[in-house]
């Protein structure tokens, strides 16, 4: 227990924390921009898996980690266009074309990564991004390590959440994604384009989860492997909820789980005796309880998950 | 008409690891003895059992469960089947089937004696993805091994839920390294990439146990073993065609070809690996099992 | 003429079905195999031969019952993302009634254990409907999260205080083979569990369709204030849904259980519970489709299995056909609002020949 | 310049096998007022959304300033200089008054102003006498303001065409009056209104020419001036309508119902009802009149069992109520309740007119035996339903939301109606009803009393009140401020006491 008191652990500790979120929020931010519009999007999953292989791929062929970050990206908004095409246009049930997707990507970046990688598929140290520390904000006890040596995706995390912050609540166009969420028809008939405002989310959506995966290759492991996203996609879905579909609520929510699966790897550690299921199901039930604990209800976007068709009615 | 061999695999063949080597050893039977062979990846549990039936209803005389999640289902099978030869790597002895395992806390007890004496902090780590029978005695082996090379510290054990997540088991390995381990061992199939990198990365030790981590990280290697489940699986294929495979556990001990040292660091003293050496010795002879 | 539009309609799929095929044989031949030999295998293998028949069986009867877990809720309008977590406690309180409560004679301890897991599934969903019903507690997540709570649960069960000793993996011991449920088709896996899926969905269909329970569900999914002004307890259906969805996903456990795994395994069920909801919307949340769509996804997987094992190909090939032909199918499902202003100016018709037959003699 | 402003040439639109609108031809003249009038469900509403871009028509063209125009959708149509305040309002509920309006504006550039917008906004609504708060979410507003609200976002606009889908049908009469005047000043400006509406003395009063249409024609256009308001409704129903639907002396019997000191609070959690008091008897008709959002809609919404309350009692035949459900209420009480938000609380909209006339007993027999549905039953009970009440639909298989309101609204009566309830509650009935439905619906509410039902009226349209009722119970902030006997009640008194001017004891 004394360890946890230690300065240095527990700013390890925090660093952790960190990094176990940003995959995560990256994803979760994704979330909150296409469901704000309406667009349910449980294909997060699949867009973390596609944003990592993008990312092998663009730094494998490349031998740079920013050309990695494009192609990551723009397979990410890939996936979203396919997303938007069978969501918004065709009227695919959202959810059947979220799960459709994640299976595709699932078997075919496997496929691919086996094609493009071959053999040297595990082994590979592809190019990425190192920890960086920012002179004298480093030098703050605890957080400075934790929060202030990061690399450069971390930050790029803080600033997308920032930016889709402002979009949401001081643009004109954050107030017509939120208008088309909630009520299609009355935005439709207030000169919106519904479907344009989805279709700009949903890929935008597809390049900021992408990031997610960016991140697990370039920052974290140096390599691809097949199922890496490993359900974060999953638990994206569930943040979002907990941060009731705001950008600031979903990075908050990204960080408690972050926390508590830190924590939980530490408390196994501290607690050999205890099965490690217990530690396991921390960061669930965690979750639960902060639902329970939040006051007011979350009231998601009124229009999820609803195909809009103009002369419905 | 030909022999043939399938094997049925729970993982991918691409992992680096366990399912890999029993996928190689497939190919070295192919090769060498000139078979027909067969394999089915990333198999779910569910379907193991119908994965192995259907392989011994197209006539294959041997089919290969890799793991021993494979045992329920291969007991099964083979009643069913009385022509064809299951065999069950890491399986427990079970009537009718063949085992093949190796003497786990043998490989377990060197690498946590040579991991003891090295260590600085005293304290190791062990990662894994899920609680599973092979690993627990490689656990038990090393943590005994551990004590006896008189290091001061712990040895804990940290599951991550996952045999593929590099980046939770990347994870894993800097908590254990922060709580002061600086010898880990992992025992995780795509996983094992993270743990390495945690390792060089924080500049600790890691034993391998399956694969040699010393041809993929000799930097961070201390010593592996080589679990060659790769020969391993050859060799029972190779059995099996001569008609020597019995229905019955079949135990690798270390220092055998199927599952021997593999490359230990320089910076391991000369005495330390004459201890090891001893200790090789009389698990061989039989005078000392952990 | 409806039944011409729904087959129509049917037949649509099966295109869709074409046509991802076609683009997933580009991948096959990617590999160097020949894609009408592979196909011809996974046809074959699903739905003709004996033993692939079997597989298909023992595979659409988790899909079905989990499908219907989620299409039974939906009606009143809530989402049960939590089959999966609910198909976990239901085997593991079948599998603890059929270890532990020793000397009941067969067929009642089948009926025992077959209880017992639907009421493991029920508690387990008891949980979300609560928390909804009560603390309005969005039960996407609730049941998200609960799935991996019993996962791990289950995990945790099997690998100490259930497990067999000396096992090599997370498992229970075996389940005494009086609780083995009755195979349907002679020395395969297939067992019962499909025909009690089937029946279930027979009746779920039959309850939508023509009883008040049905009526007042889906006015509750549909205006739940207009419900409220019916005099409907929306609380009262929100927590029965869930109770009987989760009854539904603890028997898609239990018969893993009883039906062909004959102990509880960790993480056996591997994505049931999310399979299901793709089985709801290929069947449009009808019960009676859902059987169809449960034994398509079935077949695809089994055909898909014997299709690796007999040609070769690789199954990260076989899972992103899959996904294409999921997708696929969904789109076709979704182009049907051209086919179903048919189809509702064909209903109208007929309708109109009603009122007129039925109209007050005056 | 063109000799009309907009011309609509030959649209057709169909929806199914209903033709909405069939050949229509509409020529409005730039800087007038043109009213369109039409029964319930006679394409109005579905000719302007042509009009606006929401549908596309089958056939036929706009011209506007006599070049042809086509709008693929609202944006256009707006971009042209065209909007339109919908009959069923399109506004985002979550969102504050001033966010809906500047929604969708383009001249603001990127970064939103709201309160640069609220001021420009709050000065609007002050021209108009309208009362609004900027920052309060929509959904929060009770009905007559979000109408304010639809009309603001229009004006705020500063469109050239300004579409006006029945504008005044939940404002208070003064607030119809303020908008009246406006509507003067914005012609004056040379811009051109439609206007559509049921209340043929707001087209006497504003509008410059008159189009009438029927069953998805147009079957005349006039001059106002040329014409008056008997001749128009005839015109329009293709009858002659009774104005005045005349009260036949009945008896006055026992008490109903009895509310004691009733206090309940509001989805705000704020004070709505504050120790209401009133007792109606059987036979009587008893109106409820106060401007919208004085605890009208909470009242009713107590008395059904639909809000639990804070405090007080109600007594139906002498016998407490407080411990019933809704359901004891409607059928041991026989409490009837035809709710002002028909689509949200009175309908299940995505359901066949059938299953709408047995919704509030849907598992009584003879709908159901032994829990099941008996269709034979329920067919029957919907046919002749829709028969009684002239309901124009298709099939009873049909959705109800395919019906116009007039008809969704005959609906929800018939099916309360049918009951031979003890106690009839009705809030704003006649919305949005066409005169002849209008007739139609006071005569049966009126048919009620006589059958010797209690019926509490509530309505925001003082003439009603004063046609119908017997007493009138002025509402203001949760508290009836004075009751007049229909003798004694006059708009003038009434006006007084719904601004909680007096309080009459
Ligand atoms: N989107 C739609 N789908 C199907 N039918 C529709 C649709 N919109 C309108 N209708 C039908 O078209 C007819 C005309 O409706 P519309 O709303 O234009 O009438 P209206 O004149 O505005 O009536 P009201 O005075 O009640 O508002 C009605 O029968 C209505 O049921
Ligand atoms: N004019 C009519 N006269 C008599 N019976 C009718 C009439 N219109 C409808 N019905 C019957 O009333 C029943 C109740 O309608 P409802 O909408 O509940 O049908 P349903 O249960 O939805 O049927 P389906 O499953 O075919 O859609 C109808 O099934 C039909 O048999
Ligand atoms: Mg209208
Ligand atoms: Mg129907």
């Amino acid at each position: 227990m004394e360890s946890f008191f230690n300065l240095n652990l527990l700013s390890d500790f925090l660093s952790t924390s960190l990094r176990l979120s940003v995959p995560l929020a990256f994803a979760a931010l994704a979330g909150v921009l296409s469901e704000r519009s309406g667009v349910f999007n449980i294909a997060l999953e699949g867009k973390l898996l596609a944003g990592a292989f993008g990312a092998a791929v663009g730094a494998f062929m490349f031998n740079d980690p920013f050309a990695g970050i494009a192609v990551g990206m723009l397979f990410g908004a890939l996936a979203g266009t396919c997303l938007a095409v069978l969501g918004v246009t065709f009227g695919v049930n959202q959810i059947v074309a979220g799960i459709a997707i994640n299976i595709f990507v699932l078997g075919i970046t496997a496929f691919l990564s086996r094609v493009v990688f071959g053999a040297q598929a595990n082994t590979l140290r592809l190019p990425g991004f190192l920890r960086f520390e920012m002179p004298y904000l480093s030098e703050i006890p605890l957080i400075g390590p934790a929060i202030f040596s990061q690399d450069l995706l971390v930050y790029v995390m803080i600033v997308c959440v920032v930016l889709v912050h402002l979009f949401f609540y001081r643009t004109r166009w954050g107030l017509q994604v939120r208008a088309v969420g909630e009520n299609p028809s009355a935005a439709d008939s207030a000169g919106v384009s519904v479907a344009g405002v989805r279709y700009g989310c949903v890929i935008a959506a597809g390049a900021i989860a992408a990031l997610g995966g960016c991140y697990l290759v370039l920052s974290q492991v140096f390599l691809f492997s097949e199922h890496m996203s490993a359900g974060k996609g999953f638990i994206a879905l569930a943040a979002v909820i907990l941060g009731r579909w705001t950008p600031v609520g979903a990075l908050l929510a990204c960080l408690l789980f972050g926390f508590f699966d830190a924590l939980q790897l530490r408390l196994q550690f501290n607690y050999q005796e205890v099965p490690h299921e217990f530690f396991q199901m921390l960061p669930y039930l965690i979750s639960i309880l902060a639902l329970v604990g939040l006051v007011g209800k979350p009231t998601p976007p009124a229009a999820i998950g609803k195909f809009y068709r103009r002369e419905a009615r | 008409s030909e022999f043939k061999a399938a094997a049925v695999l729970p993982g991918s063949i691409t992992d680096q690891a366990f399912n890999q080597v029993v996928y190689e050893g497939l190919m070295k039977a192919k090769a060498d003895l000139g078979i027909e062979v067969a394999f089915s990846e990333k198999v779910k549990q569910a379907d193991q059992a119908e994965a192995m039936s259907d392989y011994a209803r197209r006539g294959y005389p041997v089919v290969i469960g890799a793991g021993g999640e494979f045992t329920a289902a291969a007991t099964r099978v083979s009643r069913q089947f009385d022509d064809t030869l299951v065999v069950v790597i890491n399986g427990s002895p079970t009537e009718n089937v063949a085992t093949i395992n190796y003497n786990n806390p043998q490989f377990g007890y060197i690498l946590g004696f040579i991991g003891g004496k090295m260590s600085k902090t005293g304290n190791g780590g062990l990662i894994a993805g899920q609680e599973i029978k092979a690993f627990v005695d490689i656990a038990e082996g090393f943590r005994k091994g551990w004590k006896d090379a008189g290091a001061s510290g712990e040895v804990t054990i940290t599951y991550t839920d996952d045999w593929d997540d590099v980046a939770k088991a990347k994870e894993a390995t800097l908590n254990l390294i922060n709580q002061g381990a600086d010898v880990v061992l992992p025992y995780l199939d795509n996983g094992i990439v993270g743990v390495v990198q945690a390792a060089e990365e924080k500049d600790i030790w890691v034993t391998g146990v399956i694969t040699d981590l010393g041809k993929s990280s000799p930097k961070a290697n201390l010593a592996s073993t080589v679990l060659d489940f790769a020969s391993a699986t050859a060799t029972a294929i190779a059995m099996a065609k001569d008609g020597k495979l019995e229905r019955a556990d079949f135990r690798f001990n270390l220092g055998s070809p199927e599952g021997h040292m593999g490359t230990i660091s320089e910076a391991v003293p000369a005495d330390v690996r004459a201890e090891a050496d001893a200790l090789i010795e009389k698990m061989k002879a039989g005078t000392f099992q952990p | 003429m409806q039944r011409f539009v729904n087959s129509l309609i049917f037949f649509k799929s099966v295109f869709a079905v074409l046509a991802a095929l076609i683009v997933g044989s580009g991948l096959i031949a990617m590999t160097g195999k020949n894609p009408i030999e592979a196909y011809a295998t996974l046809f074959h293998g699903a739905f003709l031969d004996y033993w692939g028949i079997a597989s298909t069986l023992v595979k659409t009867t988790p899909l079905l019952l989990a499908g219907l877990a989620v299409i039974l809720p939906l009606r009143a309008g809530l989402f049960n993302i939590g089959a999966e977590g609910q198909i976990y406690i239901g085997a593991l309180f079948a599998t603890a009634v059929a270890l532990y409560v020793p000397g009941i004679p067969g067929p009642l301890h089948i009926l025992l254990c077959t209880l017992a897991g639907a009421v493991g599934g029920a508690l387990w969903a008891l949980i979300p409907a609560l928390l909804k019903t009560y603390r309005n507690i969005n039960e996407i997540i609730v049941t998200l999260l609960l799935n991996f709570v019993a996962l791990h649960l289950v995990s945790f069960v099997v690998s100490g205080p259930m497990m067999e000793k000396g096992a090599p993996y997370p498992y229970s011991e075996e389940i005494p083979t009086g609780v083995f449920l009755p195979k349907i088709l002679p020395s395969t896996d297939a067992h019962m569990g499909v025909l009690v899926g089937l029946a279930l969905a027979l009746i779920m269909f039959f309850v939508f369709r023509n009883s008040w329970v049905g009526f007042s569900l889906q006015t509750v999914g549909n205006n739940p204030r207009a419900a409220l002004y019916a005099g409907m307890s929306v609380r009262r259906h929100i927590i029965i849904s869930f109770l009987v969805a989760g009854a539904l996903a603890g028997l898609a456990g239990t018969f893993e259980v009883l039906g062909h795994r004959y102990r509880l395994f960790h993480a056996f069920s591997q994505g049931y519970g999310y399979d299901g909801i793709v089985v709801a919307f290929l069947a449009n949340l009808h019960p009676l489709y859902a059987v169809l769509s449960a034994v398509f996804i079935a077949g695809l997987r089994s055909g898909a299995n014997i299709m690796q094992r007999a040609v070769g190909i690789e199954t990260t090939v076989v899972e992103a056909i899959q996904g294409l032909v999921i997708l696929f199918v969904a789109v076709s499902l979704a182009v049907r609002y051209r086919a179903s202003a048919f189809a509702g100016a064909m209903r109208r018709r007929q309708a109109l020949d009603n009122d007129l037959a039925s109209e007050p003699e005056s | 310049m063109a000799e009309y402003k907009l011309s609509l040439e030959g649209i057709t639109k169909t929806f199914g096998q209903l033709k909405a609108n069939d050949d229509v031809n509409l020529h409005i003249r730039p800087g007038s007022v043109h009213a369109i009038l039409g029964e319930n469900g006679a394409g109005k509403s579905t000719l302007m959304n042509v009009l606006f871009g929401l549908y596309k028509p089958d056939t036929g063209r706009i011209l506007l300033d006599g070049k042809e125009v086509s709008f693929a959708s609202p944006r256009h149509a707006l971009e042209a200089g065209i909007g339109m305040v919908h009959q069923h309002f399109k506004l985002v509920g979550p969102l504050t008054v001033i966010e809906n309006v500047v929604l969708g504006s383009r001249d603001d550039g990127a970064i939103l102003n709201l309160a640069q917008a609220s001021r420009k906004l709050v000065d609007l609504a002050d021209r108009f006498g309208f009362e609004i708060d900027p920052d309060v979410p929509v959904s929060k507003l009770p009905v007559g303001m979000q109408q304010r609200v639809e009309i603001l976002k229009l004006l705020y606009r500063e469109v050239d065409v300004l579409i006006l889908d029945e504008p005044t049908s939940v404002l208070t009469p003064s607030e119809t009056r303020g908008l009246i005047l406006q509507l003067d000043q914005i012609r004056k400006a040379g811009k051109t209104i439609i206007f559509i509406t049921h209340k043929l003395d707001e087209v006497m009063e504003v509008s410059d020419r008159v189009t009438i249409m029927r069953h998805g024609r147009c079957v005349e256009e006039i001059d106002t001036a040329e014409t008056d308001a008997r001749s128009l409704a005839t015109a329009m129903v293709g009858r002659q309508v009774v104005f005045q639907v005349s009260r036949t002396k009945h008896d006055i019997g026992d008490t109903v119902l009895s509310v004691d000191g009733l206090s309940a609070r509001n989805e705000r959690g704020l004070m709505a009802l504050d120790g209401v008091s009133l007792e109606v008897r059987a036979g009587e008709v008893f109106g409820i009149a106060g401007v919208d959002g004085n605890g009208q809609a909470e009242l009713a919404e107590v008395i059904t069992g639909l809000r639990p309350k804070d405090a007080g009692d109600i007594h139906v035949d002498g016998r407490s109520i407080a411990d019933a459900s809704v359901a004891q209420r409607s059928r041991e009480f026989g409490i009837a309740y035809v709710p002002e938000d028909r689509q949200r609380d009175g309908l299940v909209l995505s359901e066949t007119i059938a299953r709408n006339t047995i919704l509030r007993r849907y598992n009584c027999a003879p709908f159901q035996h032994y829990g099941l549905m008996d269709r034979k039953a329920i067919g029957s009970h919907a046919a002749r339903l829709v028969k009684a009440f002239d309901v124009r639909f298709q099939s009873l298989q049909q959705i109800v939301a395919d019906l116009s309101g007039g008809n969704q609204q005959k609906i929800i009566l018939a099916r309360e109606i049918d009951t031979e309830p003890k106690l009839l509650i009705v809030a704003q009935p006649t919305k949005g009803l066409d005169v002849g439905a209008i007739e139609f619906v006071q005569k049966q509410i009126l048919g009620q009393a006589e059958r010797g039902a209690a019926v509490l009226y509530i309505s925001t349209e003082l003439e009603h009140l004063l046609h119908v009722c017997d007493r009138v119970g002025v509402m203001f902030r949760g508290r009836i401020t004075g009751t007049l006997s229909a003798a004694e009640a006059t708009p003038e008194k009434i006006g007084l006491l719904m601004g909680g001017v007096a309080e009459v004891a």
